[in-house]
């Protein structure tokens, strides 16, 4: 029997209730990308050869790195939680910044990389993509959408951090009271999973 | 009575706090679990009869064939918004929203919900989703015109109002995942103590079910509709077939959300039926735990049924023999219930007020929505049905007749709790009674004239369908006289009503414990818990 | 498990440092792994790999290691959902 | 007799589902409406509590559990008899398009109207040029989808002559309920008349006898959607189009065009380079619809229509 929150408690204290909020919102991002993953496995199944010729145009370098970046910076995510519950807040902040800046690497990256693509005239729609077979047209369109989504939930987790730098400088988040951090750091790690498949499914399955 | 009349000034609760904020802002920023029911009782109702104008619009202009009172452009703008509020702004969200909101923490013993703000944000997110899916009807090129289910490749290429519109569907499930995400966790860490997983009562176990059903169905829809939008705007292609993308799989997608939806709409209003019953008989419920699993079994199975809906879409013939197998098994876990139900009124002690009217109302209809889903569900005679005035009439039998009148239900059985109030038991039954036969009078002949081959979403239609359907429009007046008693009624008895005193039923859950209407942050000391719900000695 | 009640998990940096550690080795590993043909079975060992590395976040980063009994068994349901409801489409896709 | 083998496995399916289905529910509202009689406050007022009886419920787990099995097994032998075409059956090419139906022979015949001779299975091979369509004859129970880039099947054996609805089932725009059909059981004399005078006329047709702009329009459906008296329905009208000033838009920039012959031609073979103003891009292209020597006759038909 797990233990439930006595309600005479004060029960905005419960961490293992906000967590479980956290988990249960992260289940919803997985199925949200979950759908996605749907479409792929059918139009890849459909088109093998057109995925192929098409995942061969991807830089894989460039994708290599970018999971490297995502990567560490989940480990400075886990740091920053661990450094705030030994109670060294300056530490903790500066890994959190260092996962911001890591972040923005990585968006930084995807810029270069999606700028190459739609100078190659590799964009929805575009005349050079309808040109190329219709499972080419179906790896780009997953290919912007999924990637682009994720570069979104990117964009949002910066953000989130940056409240949460905040939050742990004036002491909001503290070392008896990180479970803010913690959800955030949950966030992150899971777009880091989606990340962790997405690399091989466009980058590397040849 | 007489003692009751003079507490006429009496503490109204959660209805005079005003958690320092007054007027208007006092509920619109409330974070106080009840004043959200509240909120989003008053919000569904307007959506509501929205809904219903329109679905009344629709029926005459099928009094007979030809162009009646609108052009076809406009009738298919109709259903499709019709379609659109019914289920996204107010069948699915309704009970768990409304009656869950106010109902949920009072049943297992707690103050409030687990994340208050997280309450009123996506009370926020429903307002929000509302006036855009409004805003879809104003601007741009027109209302949208593609049914509730945005079937690619026409909802890509028609050149009405769609993205706005699915845009809307979008913030309606976000706010409906984080109320579902709410209530587990409510569910799982604020339960009084001694509140055992089978000491609490069978509407919150209903509620736990849907609410993971919520979250995990919701996000492929969100996903999907998004799919819509970008396809409209950026022609990606993933679902039109002249760039290699498969319409089929867009269909697949819709009902891995939109079945295990329907889940989401009758299990609460299961719930609802199962609180009530044993009141009005005053003994306990047949089979708590049977009950109880069945919510979970219903929704489980219910994740993989989906494909019941595409049985002449073109999916292939293997699949289509194992969805027709799993829709059968659904039957069973809501079997369990009619029959426990059913049971649950052996050697009562029964008194047959609103409440209990409409639930016995309820579960005929509901076996005949039911029944015929079956029917749907056969692969032999799904082909000819598919697609027909049979399916309106099955989906309005499990939907109207089930979700809904569980839920007018509900509104009467909780109303004293709700307002302190009781209401007009005379008009209510009368109410009743112009909603029963209206309902029957206006969907019963659909499922003949489809089965005749009348197929849906029909502007016009043979002269050979006329009759069936002129009787069915008649209905629908008879209904709206009912509905329009119903909620006079109500509205009446929330101000001019007898003061009902904390439980005028014999309730036996929480809830009834407290005073009605009830005080902020509800139990001046948690209960704890030694027995289960429904304790009649 | 009373530390995770008060939020309290207290892992200490090298374990996080090792799991990163493994986690640019398995990185490494499949993309090495590509340049062998494997043919159909190639998405599986990549899939595989992406597994194994999600499970490595989830375990340590992710802290389901100190998580409850409730944490582990409902993160289940969700990769149960997309399976199942994967298999039912591919139901469809197989044998059209 | 009924008029298909299909009409008589959906009907014994359906009769033996609603024979059931009745009597659960007639027993179920009858148990229940008896309890509330028997067991009212008034005459019973103390209530017993039972809490379960574990027979009962396994009792209604078991019997509703081999009830939809059975109801499971007899749709899905009724399905797979409606799914398993004989070898010996004539096949014929349904398009759906915005708003019609086409038919087309193995020898082909074009036609709106599916002919068929009796007691001669049919095998309908199913598509669409553009959105989702659904083709449903009630008579014969049958109905599959039309859906573009894909091609479905239906098969049916007439055992009946007579005239049959034939329906469009899943929703397609504005003029969804209107596209409306025919199918024309006949017998088989009269079938092969027909069939032969059409096959036979056919090949020579293109040189002698054309069809007149006007049915040309009729017969490729563009008059599912143009008028040619000046009334607007779902696309522009043609009268007086020739000629004229059109605002279109082109890529997303509005211009001023004039309808001349490349345009009009340009408007039927690629309707959505250049989209009226004031209408939607919903007009299909007409290529492989329309052949570019059929195109001019429109043209000149267009041309006369002042
Ligand atoms: C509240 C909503 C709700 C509910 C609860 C249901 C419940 C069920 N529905 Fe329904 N359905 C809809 C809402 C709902 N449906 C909607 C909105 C659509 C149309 C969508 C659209 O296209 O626009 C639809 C369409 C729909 C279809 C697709 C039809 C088509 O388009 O071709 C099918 C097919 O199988 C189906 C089946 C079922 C079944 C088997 C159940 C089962 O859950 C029913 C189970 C209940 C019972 C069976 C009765 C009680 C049980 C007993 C008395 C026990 C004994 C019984 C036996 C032994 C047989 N439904
Ligand atoms: C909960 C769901 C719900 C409800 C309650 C209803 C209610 C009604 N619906 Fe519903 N209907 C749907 C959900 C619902 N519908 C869905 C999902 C579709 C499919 C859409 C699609 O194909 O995409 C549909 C489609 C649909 C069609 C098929 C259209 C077609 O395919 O061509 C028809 C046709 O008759 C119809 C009619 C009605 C009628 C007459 C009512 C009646 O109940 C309405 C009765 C009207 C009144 C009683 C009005 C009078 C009363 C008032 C104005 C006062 C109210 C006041 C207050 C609330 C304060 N509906
Ligand atoms: C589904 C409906 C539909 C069908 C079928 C259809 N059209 Fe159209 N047509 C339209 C619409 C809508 C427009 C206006 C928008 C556009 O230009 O694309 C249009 C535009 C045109 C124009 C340009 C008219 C103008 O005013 O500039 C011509 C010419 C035309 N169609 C010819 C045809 C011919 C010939 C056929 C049959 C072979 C046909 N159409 C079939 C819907 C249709
Ligand atoms: Cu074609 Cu509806
Ligand atoms: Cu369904």
């Amino acid at each position: 029997m797990e233990d439930t929150l006595n309600n005479t408690a004060e029960h905005h204290r419960d961490y293992t209730g906000a967590k479980m909020g956290m988990w249960l919102f992260l289940f919803t991002e997985m199925l949200l990308f979950g759908g996605m993953f749907i479409l792929y496995a059918v139009y890849r199944f459909e088109y093998p050869a057109d995925f192929h010729t098409a995942a061969k145009e991807l830089d894989t370098t460039l994708g290599a790195v970018n999971t490297l970046i995502l990567l560490t910076s989940s480990l400075t995510m886990a740091l920053s939680i661990a450094a705030l519950q030994k109670n060294r807040k300056r530490l903790s902040l500066v890994f959190q910044v260092v996962t911001m800046l890591l972040g923005a690497a990585f968006l930084g990256n995807k810029y270069v990389e999606w700028g190459a693509k739609i100078h190659h005239g590799i964009y929805p729609n575009s005349g050079h993509l309808l040109s190329l077979g219709k499972g080419q047209i179906l790896f780009y369109g997953l290919y912007f959408i999924m990637t682009g989504l994720h570069g979104l939930h990117v964009l949002i987790g910066i953000g989130v951090f940056l409240f949460m730098f905040y939050f742990t400088k004036s002491g909001t988040v503290a070392e008896d009271n990180s479970v803010k951090l913690e959800n955030a750091g949950l966030y992150w790690h899971l777009v880091d999973i989606i990340w962790v498949f997405l690399f091989p499914l466009f980058y590397l399955i040849t | 009575m007489k003692e009751d009349r003079e507490n006429r000034k009496a503490d109204r609760g959660f209805w005079i706090y005003e958690g320092g904020k007054t007027g208007l802002f006092s509920w619109i920023f409330t974070t106080d679990h009840k004043r959200i029911g509240i909120l989003y009782l008053t919000s569904l109702a307007v959506f509501f009869a929205a809904g219903v104008t329109f679905g009344i619009l629709m029926r005459l202009e099928l009094i007979s064939p030809g162009k009646t009172i609108m052009s076809a452009s406009t009738y298919n703008s109709i259903f499709t918004v019709h379609g659109v509020i019914m289920i996204f702004l107010f069948i699915i969200p309704g009970i768990p929203v409304s009656l869950g909101n106010f109902l949920l923490p009072l049943q297992i013993g707690a103050r409030d919900v687990a994340f208050p703000r997280i309450n009123l944000l996506s009370w926020w997110l429903y307002i929000a989703g509302g006036i855009i899916a409004l805003l879809s009807l104003f601007t741009g090129t027109g209302p949208p015109d593609t049914g509730w289910t945005f079937y690619a490749p026409y909802s890509i290429r028609t050149g009405t109002n769609v993205s706005l519109a699915v845009f809307a569907a979008f913030v309606l499930g976000f706010s409906s995942i984080l109320t579902g995400m709410n209530f587990i966790t409510t569910i799982h860490r604020l339960r009084a103590p001694g509140m055992t997983w089978f000491r609490i009562p069978l509407f919150v176990w209903t509620l736990y079910a849907t609410a993971w059903v919520q979250i995990l169905a919701t996000p492929i829809l969100a996903i999907t509709l998004l799919l819509i939008i970008l396809e409209r705007f950026f022609g990606m292609g993933l679902f039109d077939p002249a760039k290699g993308g498969d319409p089929v799989l867009y269909q697949h997608l819709f009902w891995i959300y939109s079945h295990p939806a329907v889940y989401i709409m009758i299990v609460p209003a299961m719930g609802v039926v199962t609180e009530i019953i044993p009141v009005f008989a005053r003994r306990t419920v047949f089979g708590y735990k049977a009950i109880a699993f069945s919510s979970i079994g219903i929704a489980a199975v219910g994740f993989f049924v989906w494909g019941h809906h595409m049985f002449t879409s073109g999916i292939s013939d293997t699949s289509k023999v194992i969805f027709s197998l799993l829709t059968f098994l659904v039957a069973i876990p809501s079997g369990i219930k009619v029959f426990n139900w059913v049971a649950s009124l052996y050697k009562g002690s029964i008194k047959v007020d609103t409440p209990l009217l409409y639930v016995i109302s309820f579960i005929f209809l509901f076996c005949i929505g039911g029944l015929t889903g079956l029917i749907n569900g056969t692969l032999a005679t799904n082909i000819h049905i598919h697609g027909t005035h049979f399916i309106v009439a099955h989906f309005h039998y499990v939907m109207f007749g089930g979700t809904a009148f569980a839920f007018f239900a509900g509104i009467h059985y909780w109303f004293p709790k709700i307002f302190g109030r009781m209401y007009s038991e005379a008009r209510a039954k009368l109410a009743w009674l112009f909603l029963f036969i209206g309902f029957n009078v206006l969907y019963f002949p659909m499922f003949i004239v489809g089965w005749q081959g009348m197929p849906r979403r029909y502007y016009d239609y043979l002269p050979e369908f006329h009759n069936l359907n002129f009787i069915s429009t008649t209905g629908s007046w008879i209904l709206a006289v009912g509905l329009i008693l119903l909620f006079a009624n109500l509205i009446r008895s929330v101000r001019k009503g007898e003061i009902a005193g904390s439980n005028p039923w014999k309730g036996t859950t929480l809830e009834w414990t407290v005073p009605s209407p009830p005080p902020v942050e509800n139990f001046e000391e948690i209960p704890t818990v030694t027995h289960g719900p429904y304790k009649y000695e | 498990m009373e530390k995770s009640n008060t939020g309290h998990t207290a892992a200490g940096f090298k374990t996080y440092i090792i799991t990163w550690i493994a986690l640019v080795m398995l990185t490494a590993l499949t993309i090495a792994v590509t340049k062998f043909e494997f043919g159909a079975a190639s998405i599986l060992v990549a899939l595989a790999i992406a597994s194994v590395k999600s499970g490595l976040i989830l375990y340590f980063f992710m802290h389901l290691r100190y998580e409850n009994w409730f944490f582990k068994l409902a993160f289940l349901l969700p990769i149960l959902v997309f399976a199942l409801s994967i298999w039912f489409t591919f139901l469809d896709v197989w044998y059209r | 007799m009924l008029s298909t083998n299909s009409t008589a496995a959906f009907n014994n399916v359906f009769l033996f589902l609603l024979v059931i289905s009745v009597v659960l529910l007639v027993s179920i509202t009858f148990t229940m409406i008896y309890f509330v009689f028997k067991y009212n406050r008034k005459k019973n007022p103390i209530p017993v509590n039972i809490e379960s009886h574990l027979l009962l419920e396994i009792t209604w787990i078991v019997i509703p559990t081999a009830l939809v099995l059975a109801m499971f097994y007899y749709g899905w032998s009724g399905f797979t008899a409606m799914r398993t075409v004989p070898p010996d059956a004539m096949t014929v090419k349904a398009t759906g398009r915005l708003w019609s139906w086409q038919f087309e022979y193995e020898n082909g015949i074009k036609s709106g109207e599916l002919k068929v001779p009796r007691g001669k299975p049919v095998k309908l091979l199913i598509t669409s040029q553009d959105v989702l369509h659904s083709l449903f004859i009630p008579a014969f129970r049958i109905k599959e989808d039309a859906v573009p880039g894909r091609e479905t099947f239906l098969w049916f054996l007439p055992e009946k002559e007579g005239e049959y609805d034939l329906f469009c089932s899943e929703y397609c725009g504005v003029q969804h309920s209107s596209m409306i059909s025919k199918v024309i059981v006949t017998n088989e004399d009269d079938f092969q008349a027909w069939y032969s005078a059409e096959g036979r006329k056919e090949p020579g047709a293109k040189a002698d006898e054309k069809l007149s702009g006007y049915a040309l329009l009729e017969d490729k459906g563009c008059l599912d959607c143009h008028s040619v008296d000046g009334t607007i329905e779902v696309g522009p009208s043609f009268k007086g189009l020739f000629n004229r000033k059109v605002q279109v838009t082109s890529s997303g920039k509005e211009r001023e065009l004039v309808a001349d012959e490349t345009y009009i031609k340009n408007s039927i073979l690629h309707p959505d380079a250049d989209v009226v103003k004031g209408f939607d891009d919903i007009m299909p292209s007409q290529e492989g619809n329309v052949t570019n020597e059929e195109v001019d006759v429109i043209i000149g038909y267009l041309k006369e229509l002042k």
